[in-house]
C-alpha cells in the first residue's frame, strides 16, 4: 500500500469518469438517437423513477440475496469438489472430464432445464447462480492443488498430517491466492448467471430489469441495469476481497 | 428477501388448489385481470389459489406450460401450434385479441414504400416469431419468394437497433418495440395486414383440462369480462397498459386501441386455421418442426373450443 | 515419546530424471538402535537426504525395507520428526505457529502455548515468535525448523544438515542443545552433517556414504565413536580419528601436514 | 501419470455413462414426458437430421471458429493487461476497479451495446466472445502475478532482469499454473458467451441452434445442442491443456 | 565485466514485523577495492545477508548510501551477480538453463552453450545438465546457484554462505575454484560466510559484523589477513589469527585449552 488509499480511490475514479464523459459526448453528439443511447442524465431520470416507485431497493435486495445464497452454495462444492480432484487422482480422473464438459453449457440453457427440474420459485434461480459460481471455484481450486510446491506437502506428510489436516493446514493455505482468485471469478460469474436466473419465471431484480427494459425498447432502464450490476458486482467483489483478506491474516 | 416461491400451501391440511396463470405486455388482458383480481375473488370461496407469472414472450410461456410451472399461458397462435408439434401437451382454449403486432418497418429516410421493393434488401427478423411468419405472407403476397431477401435473425429489440443504425433495410417489427420506433426514430410502417397475424391465444395443459375443467371455464370467462372492460374503459387501460410494459400512454394507445382487435369470436377455430395452414410450409422448411405431419396433426388437434363456446360473464 | 529403533535393509533408490534412469542407493544396510546417535557422511550428491527421506518415510525404496520400531516405516509417519536441508518453514505462519506444527496431537491449549515457548527460546528465537518465515535469517529459520522437530519428541529424530546455516557459536549452542535433549530424552537420532567435528562430538557412530565412480552409493565404513557423551570438544583422542575420516573423505587434514 | 491412459479415459466415461443411464430411465420411467425430456435416442435422431440436412457442420464450424479467434484475442488481451495490472501498482490502481465492475455485465446485456457499436457480422459475435474469455484470463494472471514468491522476482532483478524480461523469464513462468487455469476458464466462459454472441444476427453456430430450439420448443434440438457445446467445450480445453503442456514442458 | 570497486557509507536498516519498527544496520560503512576480497563474518541474524542484498541493490537502506563503481546501485544491477544463502534456483528451468540466466545479456547461441557447459563442469555439475533443481541434492543446487553467478563474469561477486551446503572435500574444491576465478577475472568479492578458515583462506580482509545487545549491528572489527592469495590451508601463521577471530565470535577454541 505505498499509494495513499485516497489517492488509490481518486485512480480508480478516473476511468469511470473518462467513459461518463466519453458517453455524454456520444449521446450528445447526435450519433445515436436518445432511444439507441440516452444520456447519463435521463438514465439518472430513470433511477429517479425507479427510487420514487420504490422498486429500486427490491431489485437491489432481491438479486443481491440470490447471487450471495448462490455463491455461498456454489463456491462451497467447488472448494470441496476441488479439494476433493485436487487431492486424489482417482476422483480427478473420474470427476474432471465431465465437469469441464458441463462446464461449457452456458446459462442461458440452463433455464429450461431448471425450470424442468426445479419448477419456478427462488430455488431455481439460486441454483443457477450457484452452477456459474461453482465452475470457477472448482477449477482453480483442482489447479491450485495440484501444482503445490511438493516440498510442502513434504512437510505435512513428514509432520503426520494426512487426509483432511493435510488439507487444512498445508494445501488450502499454500493456494491461498488462487483459491481467493477463484472465489472472485466465481462471484463475478454468479453475478453473469443471475441475469438468466432471472429468466425463469421471474418478476424482480435486476437481471429481469435488463431483460423486461430490453423487450420493452426502454434503453435508459436497461443501462442503468447494467451499472447497477457493474456497481453491485465491484461491490461484492471488493467485500469478497475485505473478508478474505481479514480470513487470512488472522 | 422476500423472494418469488409460490405462496406457502395451506397448512391446515385442506386441500387448496392452485390456479397459475401467465400474464404478458401482448395479452392486456392478462394485466387487466392481475389488477383486478377478479379471478382472485371468485375462486376464494372454493380454496383456489391463484398466482401470476410474467412470460416475456410466446417462447417462455410456452418453455413454462412445458415445465408444467404454470396451468394457462398466452402465446401467439403460431407459436402454440409449433409447441403442439413439438410434442408440447396443450389445448387452445380462448383467442384472446385479433393482434396487429407485427408489421414490416423501414427506417425514416427510407425510400422502399411497398414490399415489392424488398427484393435483394436485407431485412432482420426473429426466427419462429409472428413477425417473421408475417414477414413471409407479406412476401408471397407481393410475388417474391425468401430466397429474394436476406432474412438476418435478430431479437426483436436488436431489429429495432439495427434497422435504426442502418444495418438493415427493413425489419419485421413487434410491438410494443415497433411502435416506439415509429414514435422516437420515425420510422415507417410500410405494410400491415391483420390477417397475417396469428391471433392471440390463450393455451392449458391437457392434464389441467382434464383435471380442473371448472377452472379453466372460469380463465374463460374472466378473459370474457376482461375483455369488455378494455372495451368500456379505453383510457383506464392504456394508462394501466403503459405503466405495466413500462412504454409511453402514446405508445400504449397506439397499440392498445388502434392495433389490437379485442372484439372478435374468442372461440378457436377456422379463423386461425387458416393462418395456420399459411405458414405450415414455412415451419417445416426452417425445421421448426419435426415433420409437416406432426404439424398437421397438430393443426387438427390444438384447439379446444367448448370452454369459450359455453363462456359466460359472470 | 519415547526412543524407538530404526532399521534400514537392502534399500536401493532409483530415480528417472530427464529420461534417465539414475541408481542413487543400492545394498544400503543400517541399524540404528533406539535412543543411539549417529551420523551420516558423505559427498555432495551421493543419498544421504534421499536416505533420510527414505528413513522418514517421505519416498518409498527401489528395493529392501525401512522399519521404524519393527514395523514398516508409514507414508504418514507419526513416530519421526524431520528437519530438512532446507528450512521449509511454512511461510504463512509465524515462527510460533511453525513450531506449533510440530507438536503431537495430543498436546493443546495452554500445554501447547507454553511448549512452543520453550522451544523458541531454547532456540534463541523468543523474540521472534511472530515473524514470519520470509522476515527472519536463514540461520533464525533452520533453528526454528529445528525447534519444530524437537518440539514432536519424537521416537526418531532426522536430521539433514540442521547446524549448516548457524555461525561457530550459534552452532555450538544448537549442538549442545541436541545433546542435551537427546541425553534426556534419550531419543534416536541420525543426524546428516559435512561437519567431521560435529559428527565425532555428537554421534555414537560414524557411517559413511560413499559410491563407486558414478555408481550408486552404500554404507562405505562404519565407525565406533569412543568415550561417552557428551564428548568435550578438545578430546585429543579424537584427533587421529579426524584425520583419518577427513582421508576417507578425500580431504588432506594439515595435521597430516604438518611436520 | 500413474494410472496408464486408457484407464484414464475409461474412468472418465464412467459418470457420463451413468448420466445416459439415469437420463434413459427418466425419460422412459413417464415421469416426463417426451417434449419436456426427450429420451437419448431422440436427440441421437436429432442429430442424425442435422447431419443429413448437413447443416451440423456448417453449426460447429462457425461456432467454433467465433470461439477460436474471440478467445485468443481475449485471453491476448488478458494476459496484456493482467500482466501490466500485476507488475505495475499505478496501473492496477486505475485499471483494476473499472475492469471488476465491467466484469459483472452479463453476456446478454452486451448484446445490444455491441450491436448499437459494431452493427451485425462477424465482429460483434467475436467481440463478445472476446469480453467473456478477457476476465478470467485478466483476474487469474492478474492475481498470480501479484503473489510469485517475492524470492524468486528478487533473483530477476539480482540477475538484471527488468520490466518485459523479467515479466518472460521469471513471472510468467512462476505463474503459468495460475495463468494457464486463467486460460481455460476463460476458454470456458468464452463458449458461455457464444450462446449470447449468437443471438446477433446469426443463422447458424451452436448458441443459436440451442436458442431456436428453445423458441420452437423443440427440446430434442436443445438438448444436442447443449451436448455438443459440452463436447467441444470440453474438446477445445483438452487441446488447451494439451498446447500448454507441450509450451511450458519446451 | 572488469572489478569495480563498492563502497558502502553510514548504511542503516530497519524493517517492520508485526507491527514493531526493528533496526537491523546502523552506521555500517564498508569499503571493497576494485579486485578485494572481503569477508563478513557474524552471528546468525545479526543482517549479513540484509547487508549484502543492501550492496546488490535489491533492498534499499533505511540511511546511508551504497555506491557501485562509484554511481549508486540500481534497482536492477547488472554489474553484481548473487549466491544468495538458499540456492534459488528457478524450479521450472534445468540446471544448465539456470546457469544460462546468469549469463551477461551480450553473451548467445555457441558462446553461451560452451559457456554454460564450462560452468557446469567447473562445480561439478555435467552430468545434471538436464535436471530440475527439484531433482538434485541440496549441495548440488547450491554449486549450481555459484555457477550462474560466475557465469555473469560480474563486476562485483555478493556470496551469502555459498559453500555451507557441501560436504568437505567438495567445499575445499569449490573454495579453491573462487580463489582461481578471482585470482583471473580479479573480481571484487563480498562473502558472507560463518567458517573462520573459509575467510582466512580467501579473504584479503575480514569484517566482523556485530551488534550491542538488541541494538543494531555495525562493523565491529576490521582485520587484514596476512600473506599473499592463493594461502595454504596449513598455515602455521594464521593460528593465532583464527583463535582471536573465534574468541571475537564467542568460541573458546580447542587450541586455547589444550595446554
Ligand atoms: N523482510 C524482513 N522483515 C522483517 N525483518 C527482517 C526482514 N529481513 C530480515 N529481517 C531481520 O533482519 C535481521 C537480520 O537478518 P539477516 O538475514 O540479514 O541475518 P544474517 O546475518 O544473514 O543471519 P544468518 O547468518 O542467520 O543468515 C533478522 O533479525 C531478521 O529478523
Ligand atoms: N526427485 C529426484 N529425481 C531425480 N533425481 C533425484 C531426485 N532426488 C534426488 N535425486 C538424485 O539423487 C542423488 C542424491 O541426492 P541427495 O539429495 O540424497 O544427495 P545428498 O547426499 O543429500 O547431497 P548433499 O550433501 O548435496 O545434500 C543426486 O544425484 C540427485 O540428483
Ligand atoms: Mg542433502
Ligand atoms: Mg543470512
Amino acid at each position: 500500500m505505498t499509494v495513499p488509499h485516497i489517492g488509490r480511490i481518486a485512480a480508480g475514479a478516473l476511468l469511470p469518469a473518462a467513459i461518463l464523459v466519453v458517453w455524454q459526448l456520444a449521446a450528445s453528439a447526435g450519433i445515436y438517437s436518445a432511444a439507441q443511447l440516452p444520456p447519463p442524465g435521463e438514465v439518472l431520470s430513470a433511477l429517479g423513477e425507479l427510487v420514487r416507485r420504490g422498486e429500486l431497493w427490491h431489485h437491489l435486495a432481491i438479486s443481491t440475496q440470490r447471487v450471495l445464497i448462490g455463491f455461498a452454495a456454489g463456491s462451497a462444492l467447488g472448494l470441496t469438489l476441488g479439494g476433493l480432484v485436487g487431492l486424489s487422482r482417482a476422483a480427478s480422473a473420474v470427476i474432471s472430464p465431465t465437469v469441464q464438459a458441463i462446464r461449457a453449457v452456458p446459462s442461458l440453457a440452463w433455464v429450461p432445464l431448471l425450470l424442468l427440474w426445479l419448477g419456478i420459485g427462488e430455488t431455481p434461480k439460486i441454483v443457477l447462480v450457484a452452477i456459474g459460481a461453482f465452475f470457477p471455484v472448482y477449477t482453480t481450486v483442482s489447479a491450485a492443488l495440484a501444482h503445490i510446491d511438493p516440498h510442502l506437502i513434504e512437510v505435512g506428510r513428514a509432520y503426520g498430517r494426512r487426509g483432511l489436516p493435510l488439507l487444512a493446514t498445508v494445501l488450502f493455505p499454500a493456494a491461498t491466492p488462487a483459491i481467493l482468485s477463484g472465489l472472485r471469478l466465481g462471484l463475478a460469474q454468479g453475478w453473469l448467471f443471475l441475469v438468466a436466473a432471472e429468466l425463469i419465471a421471474s418478476s424482480m431484480g435486476l437481471g429481469f430489469l435488463l431483460i423486461d427494459s430490453q423487450n420493452t425498447g426502454r434503453t435508459d432502464v436497461m443501462l442503468l441495469a447494467i451499472i447497477l450490476l457493474a456497481v453491485l458486482g465491484k461491490l461484492s467483489d471488493t467485500l469478497l476481497g475485505v473478508v478474505s483478506k481479514r480470513a487470512v491474516t488472522v | 428477501v422476500q423472494g418469488e416461491d409460490a405462496p406457502a400451501e395451506s397448512t391446515d391440511g385442506a386441500k387448496t388448489v392452485a390456479l397459475r396463470l401467465d400474464y404478458a405486455y401482448y395479452n392486456p388482458a392478462s394485466l387487466v385481470l392481475r389488477q383486478q383480481k377478479w379471478l382472485e375473488t371468485e375462486l376464494a370461496g372454493k380454496g383456489v389459489t391463484v398466482s401470476w407469472q410474467l412470460s416475456a414472450g410466446s417462447n417462455k410461456a410456452n418453455e413454462a406450460l412445458r415445465a408444467e410451472a404454470i396451468d394457462v399461458g398466452s402465446t401467439a397462435g403460431a407459436a402454440a401450434l409449433v409447441a403442439r408439434a413439438n410434442g408440447s401437451p396443450i389445448k387452445t382454449i380462448d383467442v384472446f385479441s385479433q393482434p396487429e403486432w407485427a408489421a414490416i418497418v423501414v427506417p425514416k429516410d427510407s425510400t422502399v414504400s411497398s414490399v415489392a421493393q424488398l427484393k435483394g434488401k436485407k431485412i432482420a427478423a426473429t426466427k419462429g416469431t409472428d413477425p417473421y411468419f408475417f414477414l413471409l405472407q407479406a412476401l408471397d403476397e407481393a410475388g417474391l419468394k425468401p430466397a429474394d431477401v436476406t432474412v438476418t435473425n435478430l431479437q426483436h429489440a436488436d431489429g429495432k437497433t439495427a434497422l435504426e443504425r442502418g444495418d438493415v433495410d427493413a425489419w419485421a417489427g413487434l410491438d410494443p418495440l415497433m411502435a416506439t420506433s415509429e414514435v422516437d426514430a420515425g420510422s415507417k410502417l410500410i405494410y400491415r395486414n391483420v390477417g397475417f397475424n396469428s391471433y392471440g391465444v390463450l393455451n392449458a395443459r391437457e392434464k389441467f383440462l382434464a383435471e380442473h375443467p371448472d377452472l379453466a371455464q372460469a380463465v374463460v370467462n374472466a378473459y370474457e369480462k376482461a375483455r369488455q372492460w378494455i372495451k368500456d374503459n379505453p383510457d383506464q387501460a392504456v394508462a394501466l397498459y403503459a405503466k405495466e410494459a413500462k412504454i409511453s400512454e402514446p405508445v400504449a394507445k397506439a397499440v392498445l386501441t388502434e392495433r389490437t382487435r379485442l372484439d372478435i369470436d374468442p372461440v378457436p377455430g377456422a379463423a386461425q386455421k387458416a393462418v395456420f395452414e399459411k405458414i405450415l410450409p414455412v415451419l417445416v422448411a426452417d425445421a421448426n418442426v419435426k415433420s409437416e405431419a406432426d404439424a398437421r396433426t397438430a393443426i387438427d388437434t390444438l384447439f379446444e373450443p367448448k370452454y369459450a363456446t359455453a363462456r359466460t360473464v359472470s | 515419546m519415547s526412543a524407538v529403533p530404526l532399521k534400514i535393509s537392502g534399500v536401493a533408490k532409483e530415480f528417472t530424471a530427464s529420461g534417465r534412469r539414475h541408481a542413487v542407493l543400492a545394498g544400503v544396510d543400517l541399524e540404528v538402535a533406539a535412543g543411539e546417535v549417529v551420523a551420516l557422511l558423505g559427498p555432495s550428491g551421493c543419498g544421504k537426504s534421499t536416505l533420510l527421506r527414505l528413513a522418514g518415510g517421505l519416498d518409498t525404496p527401489t528395493a529392501g525395507s525401512v522399519l521404524v520400531d519393527g514395523e514398516p516405516v508409514r507414508e504418514f509417519e507419526p513416530r519421526c520428526a524431520v528437519v530438512f536441508q532446507e528450512p521449509r518453514l511454512l511461510p504463512w505462519r509465524t515462527l510460533a505457529r511453525n513450531v506449533a506444527f510440530g507438536l503431537p496431537r495430543d498436546v493443546t491449549g495452554d500445554r501447547a502455548r507454553d511448549e512452543v515457548a520453550h522451544w523458541l527460546s531454547v532456540v534463541g528465537l523468543a523474540d521472534f515468535a511472530r515473524h514470519r518465515p520470509r522476515q527472519v535469517s536463514g540461520g533464525m529459520a533452520q533453528r526454528a525448523a529445528l525447534a519444530r522437530a524437537l518440539a514432536r519428541r519424537p521416537g526418531v529424530l532426522l536430521l539433514d544438515e540442521p547446524f549448516a546455516a548457524l555461525d561457530a557459536l550459534t552452532r555450538l549452542r544448537m549442538q549442545d542443545l541436541l545433546a542435551d535433549v537427546q541425553r534426556e530424552a534419550g531419543t534416536t537420532v541420525l543426524l546428516v552433517t559435512h561437519d567431521v567435528d560435529e559428527a565425532l562430538h555428537l554421534a555414537d557412530r560414524i557411517v559413511l556414504l560413499g559410491a563407486s565412480p558414478d555408481g550408486p552409493a552404500s554404507v562405505r565404513l562404519v565407525l565406533d565413536v569412543p568415550g561417552a557423551l557428551p564428548r568435550d570438544r578438545g578430546d585429543a583422542g579424537l584427533a587421529a580419528l579426524r584425520s583419518s575420516l577427513l582421508g576417507e573423505l578425500g580431504v588432506r587434514t594439515p595435521a597430516a601436514v604438518a611436520p
